[in-house]
């Protein structure tokens, strides 16, 4: 386009260029410490800013993608994946992420998560937990913890909860890790860990709702002194001690680490490399392309007709 | 058969063949084939279809599908005409009958003085019927002996084929070549076997029994060289044609060959059609792709479609270009999934909450299909917003032929506008088009968009203030209705004023155009109309109704509360005015040309 | 404040109290409060809305709820009167305001001569402005000197009741009661707190500052005993008395407090509402609990509306029994969460796909949230059908006072029928009503029956005849048409026979009305009529019609590609009237008296 | 009802009384015996044929309620779960079953299969997998095996399948088994546990689709030499072979089964007791009874009115 600037040299990212507006988020909100560890991750990085989308359905966390200066989309509730999917699967050059809550992916969403964890689409998706409707002012969650009292549960929560872990590594999620917003370190390795991953990299983040949650983390909270207990990742190392370390690769150890008991573990649950959608349907598109040749739109539907007559 | 035989017809003309019977000419022939779906009667059916394009023959087909999982009984009707074909034809000039139970349901089908060939393995007519001729064909044991053991009765429909081939002296030399490309692929056994059932039935010499035989015309004018397909295909490589290469959907009768058809195509075409784990995910993940710069497109048929709403919603809320396919098959809820209905009109306009101007086309004919797929494209990206495209089960699986379309003029190339925009740029100006920047785009103004289904200003930033509101539903309504500026002036068929004017949307045209005709013929005044723009309206229809003292709307959708059809009652509700009238029905079946006549009659008297 | 006060009020008459200023009976008065949401101005309204009802005064209020998370700027507006209360008040006779944003947003909001009183610790105010009256309190100050350091300035709030109370004088021990109830509660320290506060806000003579003080006057008609609540707890109460006991559903705004409250309350009554996954969940669930043999029932608002679509269509072929709540917000999609619209109207009528008749009906205000519910209740088991009730945002969060309703008259006690059915059962009798044999029932024939949402026959079984087809839709839909023979009559209110009639359904009838009323006062011959049956609609309508010269109809939704609004378009499309002629906006706002008054002068010239 | 015949002897449930409509299945599909064991479990645990209802949602297994003889609803795609957990939670009286495809279930579906489990709703599923969406004649299911070529998959399949084991482990659902459609024995004796067992019981039957599908099991296919192997159950008897044989109540256990290579092993994969939904929701309504007492309607209303004056 002719007012367009001209191609320059490639800026750095900061953190400041990828902040747009303040956060409508409450004061103290976990979601604050995610979206910094998100700057932060995509500054060490260095992604170029226009190849990045963030994308969410609705929900507090959902508000993601106003937060963020690149390309965004705030969408419906439950729905971010299926749209980041077409997004990821139609535009292979881009670096897309969804953002949501637990109830937007494990409730009304839960069932596009598997669906996009199975087929392996190459996408990061971060999910902040904490247990609880926010946006809609306190409802039970499906991580609502056994006994929790809510505005649709005044006696407490009657349902069982389920269990995030079990539900990513059951999935066929390619990338899986759990971390805590208040461990912002540990956030962004895991954040980094997920991006660099090629497939569909899924994070939990517990993210504590100050308004209709508050320590809601007590037991094990990392703040309060509770356990955050990292996972070791086997070093393939041939120790004694390697022995008894995670093994990422493998999915029923994922399971076990996953069936612990609360608080539980925190890290990378499973990793495994497995083809992505993305290059599975290209392979389909080359093969054909090999075969057919270069042809035009026109050529191609010629003889699609001469086919038919 | 045409008006010129309306009698089984004996020619004085001299027998060419040498055979020993008479032969006449028609131009015109409504062939029912009844027996089960494993037969492979369709087989039959889609061979003559294929001829007729092949040898400038009109040709419709009507078919119906068995309510069993796999196999039942069915019927498959081709309509062959030298001249115009509108209609699958009210009643058969000829039956075949397989079992006793195809002759028993369809003997009624078929004209006085209509011919049944039976198979007199199966079947024992009821001879005292002087209504119509019967002759007795031993199509099982003919095929048997044919054939010989292992293929048991498989072949049947080959040989009928050939029985038909020389009933109405078409072209074997074509046939012959439509069989080979057909089969071989399957392997030269199965061929072999085919042109053996085919020589068998071809002579047999069904025409010595009956006395006459036919000699179905070819048409004079347009090529031979017509292709021959189904309104699905057609849709689907319109779609192509104009220029969609990303799209996702789920299965669902009618509409799953559209889908198929675009899963197997688009990777020529570098695009890619996802199956998704349902409708919700399907139209989803259709809008990133159009997010994603792309013009993508989704479909469904009823239950589908209904599951598409929220999301259109959002697509209407964002101004992304979509295009949504429903082939509609009888409602309510599952209703009648392998039937006809236009029953989805209302819902294309009104089905999602909140006020969500949408653009609303309706093909048809099977040709139309592929020029209204590409007009929604056009005008998805024109304005931006989702495009319905409204076929039927009646279209999605007719065959026709048509005239290749000029793909030089129509096929559009898609591109992706990832040029970095100006400092000023806004998606959604007040006044203007909206114009995205997909992700990838640099914005030179350092400000990224974020797209949304909250009420936003023209930046895309949500913005609730009543004005902003107000300003952006003017906003996305005016796009809209501004569209019909640009539309073709509707064409009335008949004069361009008198008394009545038959007027319908969709599939229903060739019945209403049909019985336009007839009506005509009788020294009638009427006219007809199909209006292809449903939302918006043509802005010329207000002068076209003026000149007649009624219109009267035809189509195969309920009465409602208060005695009218879906697109009577938007146009009664735009025009106010009385004289707008409906005829509806909703019994899974396309109007027949005298049921039209009919009805009309009853309401104007 | 009414029309005998149309500025602020100096009486004549002495003063009763022993303040230092004068006194003046007024019998109206529309009080603003604007500040943060987190400051609990909500409670200052809730409890005035109390007191109303304690105290023969009507009442109406009005909210608006920040687009921040928690917090944020926000308003709440109190109508206080003696006589009828028909709208929240055009403009505020007075505004208190707390933080300079609050003054600066809302001060236009004041009529000429209005008050405003402002927290002088927080706001400068515009003294060049002198079309209203300032009077400066420091309420934060004055509040953090009563209570305290720590509570900082929580307790403002409950200041300003105070100030309230002696400013209008009113029944302070009837509030000190409300607050104690209220606050007991949370504790004796919190109750003590607020107690203080209130003492602190009344003995701080506001009057005295202003030069006076004012009588709001209690209402002379009915009992002091109104009740005091808002449309989500009228409906969902409605709807027990009516007889659901069942029901399931998923939160959305502003939708939740209506499931909220049936959670609390069902078990009460031996009854479960559930909370599920998602809004397809939830109808699905509801209608399971219908086949089951109960009354049920599910709702939502917008988005989740949409998402129900396919279900509901089920439940219009199986005919199941079922209230649909919708409480309308701001669309399209996300659109304006906490706005109020009326734009799912024929959402409701055409959302499914196929024809699905259904019935919608919509409340007129907080007290009709509870008549239309039991009225929902009635007809879904009637009819056997999907019953709409179309509420909005603003009826659901706005607190009117109204009579207790008549229990004994209109309490339904839900009943299982579980009685073996004789051998002659039909659940579709062709002629006749729906009548469910649900799980459980015996079958004195043998024969048991499944429910589907395929075409069927009178006894449910699949059947895609096409004569079946159309006899069973043309049951479906009589019987919902059916439904209008034994409406109550249409009130027309003014005369039945004038010029102008002002039509309107659900929450804009406050406003219509009072525009009525003021057209009248100016000799202008106006009348006007709420339809609370939106599907099928009342059959005098077209009488009523006959009578006025023009029909123009109120609604809170967009005009349409062809300047008509939705329930516009339906009444067009039906009586194809061009007199019927459409006032629409989509601002998010309810409908000023002024702005429904000049609208109609401006499409009437 | 005056005309109802009176209530008689309770009748001895037979097969023949459940029989209803003949199955428009195609000859020789794997639903027909599916049926036939559900008819001859029935009759063997003498359910009274009016306490039965049976909900399917749409596919060719989802027409099963057509063919059985008690009370059924036939309904729309999908969402048979929470219809039959709507009938459940409001009729604990009733005995209730959900039947379904590979497609209903793991796709559409897949969603409230989850939830319902989770919750525990007190009812009977029953998935009839024939890896194939096959009222819609041969679209790619989520259970289709990679390369399995379908009319949306011309050139094989290309997106993982789900592991409907590991989907029923984690879900959260009390009684898990997975049988075979030509396993009539086998499948009664799932049938019958599932039945007896309280909470939400699923029972995956592998069905073949002769149409569109046939020898889908080749690959241990019992019938033509393949393998069928049964899971062993903990006996519990301190022998040494039982250290070896399957704890059905051990969750990692049965994620371990899931994971078992193709074409796995059949039997019950896990069974566990858990208060159903239906009993603690029905425990608060105890509970808000025996506060309040026998209230009418209209005085529980009154008395809610009353605090709102
Ligand atoms: C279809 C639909 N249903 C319901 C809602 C209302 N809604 C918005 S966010 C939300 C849940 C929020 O919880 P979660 O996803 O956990 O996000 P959080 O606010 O806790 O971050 C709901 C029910 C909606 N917007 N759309
Ligand atoms: C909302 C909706 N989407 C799609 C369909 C079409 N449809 C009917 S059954 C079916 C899948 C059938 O597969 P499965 O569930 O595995 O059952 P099977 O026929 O193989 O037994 C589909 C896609 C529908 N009826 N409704
Ligand atoms: S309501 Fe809770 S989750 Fe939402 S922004 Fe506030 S603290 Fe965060
Ligand atoms: S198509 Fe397949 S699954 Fe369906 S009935 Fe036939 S054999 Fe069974
Ligand atoms: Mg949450
Ligand atoms: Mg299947």
């Amino acid at each position: 386009m002719a007012s367009a600037t001209p191609a320059a040299e490639p800026e750095k990212l900061t953190k400041k260029a990828l902040t747009a507006d303040h956060p409508t988020w409450c004061p103290g909100c976990g979601d604050f410490a995610v979206l910094a560890s998100f700057y932060k991750t995509l500054e060490k990085l260095q992604i170029p800013q226009e190849k990045i989308v963030t994308i969410a359905g609705i929900g507090c966390s959902s508000r993601f993608p106003y937060f963020v200066n690149s390309h965004g989309l705030h969408f419906i509730h439950g729905r971010a994946l299926p749209l980041a999917s077409g997004v990821s699967l139609s535009r292979p050059d881009l670096h897309v992420f969804a953002f949501g809550g637990d109830g937007d992916g494990y409730s009304i969403g839960g069932n596009h998560l598997d669906h996009a964890a199975r087929k392996n689409i190459n996408l990061t998706y971060v999910i902040m937990d904490n247990f609880v409707y926010g946006l809609t002012k306190k409802q039970t969650s499906p991580t609502s913890p056994l006994g929790f009292k809510t505005k649709t549960d005044p006696t407490g929560a009657i349902d069982q909860p389920i269990n995030p872990m079990k539900k990513l590594v059951y999935g066929g999620a390619t990338f899986v890790a759990r971390t805590h917003a208040t461990q912002v370190k540990h956030m962004m390795a895991m954040f980094e860990r997920a991006i660099k991953h090629e497939g569909f990299s899924v994070i939990e983040v517990q993210s504590e709702c100050v308004i209709f949650y508050p320590g809601a983390f007590d037991e094990g909270n990392p703040r309060k002194g509770g356990e955050f207990t990292i996972i070791e990742e086997k070093k393939w190392d041939g120790t004694p001690e390697d022995e008894t370390r995670h093994d990422v690769s493998d999915n029923s150890a994922a399971f076990a680490l996953a069936n612990e008991e609360w608080p539980g573990r925190f890290g990378v649950y499973y990793e495994t490399d497995r083809p992505t959608k993305n290059k599975l349907e290209q392979r389909w598109i080359d093969e054909t392309k090999s075969k057919i040749g270069d042809a035009s739109t026109t050529d191609l539907l010629k003889k699609r007709f001469d086919a038919m007559k | 058969m045409s008006a010129t035989a309306t009698s089984a017809p004996k020619s004085d003309a001299d027998d060419p063949t040498d055979s020993n019977h008479s032969s006449g000419d028609i131009t015109d022939a409504v062939i029912r084939f009844a027996g089960n779906s494993q037969d492979g009667i369709q087989t039959i059916g889609g061979f003559l279809a294929k001829l007729a394009g092949r040898s400038a023959r009109e040709v419709m087909t009507y078919m119906t599908i068995p309510s069993t999982i796999s196999g039942g009984a069915s019927i498959f009707q081709v309509h062959l005409a030298s001249g115009e074909v509108l209609s699958s034809g009210d009643e058969a000039d000829f039956l075949f009958a397989f079992y006793q139970h195809s002759y028993d349901a369809h003997l009624s089908s078929l004209r006085d003085g209509g011919i049944c060939i039976y198979d007199s393995d199966h079947v024992t007519p009821d001879t005292n019927d002087k209504r119509v001729r019967h002759v007795g064909v031993p199509i099982t044991s003919i095929t048997v002996e044919a054939l010989g053991g292992t293929a048991r009765d498989r072949g049947k429909n080959i040989l009928v084929l050939g029985l038909v081939t020389a009933l109405f002296q078409l072209d074997r030399t074509k046939l012959v070549t439509l069989i080979e490309g057909q089969f071989k692929r399957k392997g030269d056994d199965i061929l072999r076997n085919a042109m053996v059932a085919f020589d068998a039935g071809y002579a047999y010499q069904v025409g010595d029994l009956l006395g006459e035989s036919f000699n179905l015309k070819t048409g004079e004018s347009s090529g031979a060289d017509h292709v021959t397909t189904d309104g699905n295909t057609a849709l689907a490589l319109g779609l192509i044609a104009g220029g969609v290469r990303f799209g996702a959907a789920y299965p669902i009768t009618p509409w799953t060959t559209v889908m198929e058809h675009l899963r197997s195509e688009l990777p020529k075409h570098g695009g890619l059609f996802v199956q998704t784990e349902d409708e919700l995910a399907a139209v989803t993940m259709a809008l990133g792709m159009a997010y994603a710069g792309h013009l993508s497109m989704t479909g469904s048929s009823g239950p589908g479609i209904s599951l598409k709403m929220e999301a259109l919603g959002y697509g209407t809320m964002a101004e992304l270009p979509l295009v949504v396919v429903n082939v509609q098959r009888g409602g309510p809820s599952t209703g009648l999934p392998t039937s006809v209905e236009q029953s989805d009109l209302l819902q294309a306009l009104y089905g999602s909450h909140g006020d969500t101007p949408r653009v609303v086309l309706a093909p048809i004919n099977v040709e139309d299909c592929f020029h209204t797929a590409v007009e929604a494209c056009r005008l998805a990206k024109k304005c931006s917003a989702p495009v319905f495209i409204l076929s039927d089960q009646a279209l999605a699986t007719r065959i026709e032929a048509f005239p290749e379309p000029d793909f030089e003029s129509l096929v559009v190339e898609p591109e992706l506008a990832l040029e970095t925009r100006p400092e000023d740029f806004v998606p959604y100006p007040l006044e203007g088009e909206t114009r995205h920047a997909p992700p990838g785009t640099k914005m030179a103004g350092g400000k990224y968009p974020v797209v949304t289904g909250l009420e936003h200003d023209a930046w895309g930033h949500p913005n609730g203030s009543p004005e902003m509101h107000q300003l952006m539903m003017d906003r996305r309504r005016d796009k809209i209705s501004k569209l019909a500026e640009d539309y073709p002036a509707c064409e009335v068929f008949g004069d361009d004023s008198g008394d009545v004017l038959l007027l319908g949307w969709g599939s229903t045209w060739g019945p209403i155009r049909e019985a336009t005709i007839r009506a005509r013929d009788k020294g009638l005044s009427y006219s007809c109309l199909s209006v292809r723009y449903l939302n918006p309206l043509p802005n010329d229809l207000a002068d076209i109704f003026d000149k007649f003292k009624h219109v009267v709307v035809i189509e195969m959708n309920d009465k409602g509360m208060y005695g009218f059809g879906q697109f009577a009652t938007l146009l009664r509700a735009r025009y106010a005015n009385p004289k707008i009238v409906s005829v509806t029905k909703t019994d899974g079946l396309t109007f027949k040309i005298k049921e039209i006549l009919q009805r009309v009659e009853d309401i104007l008297s």
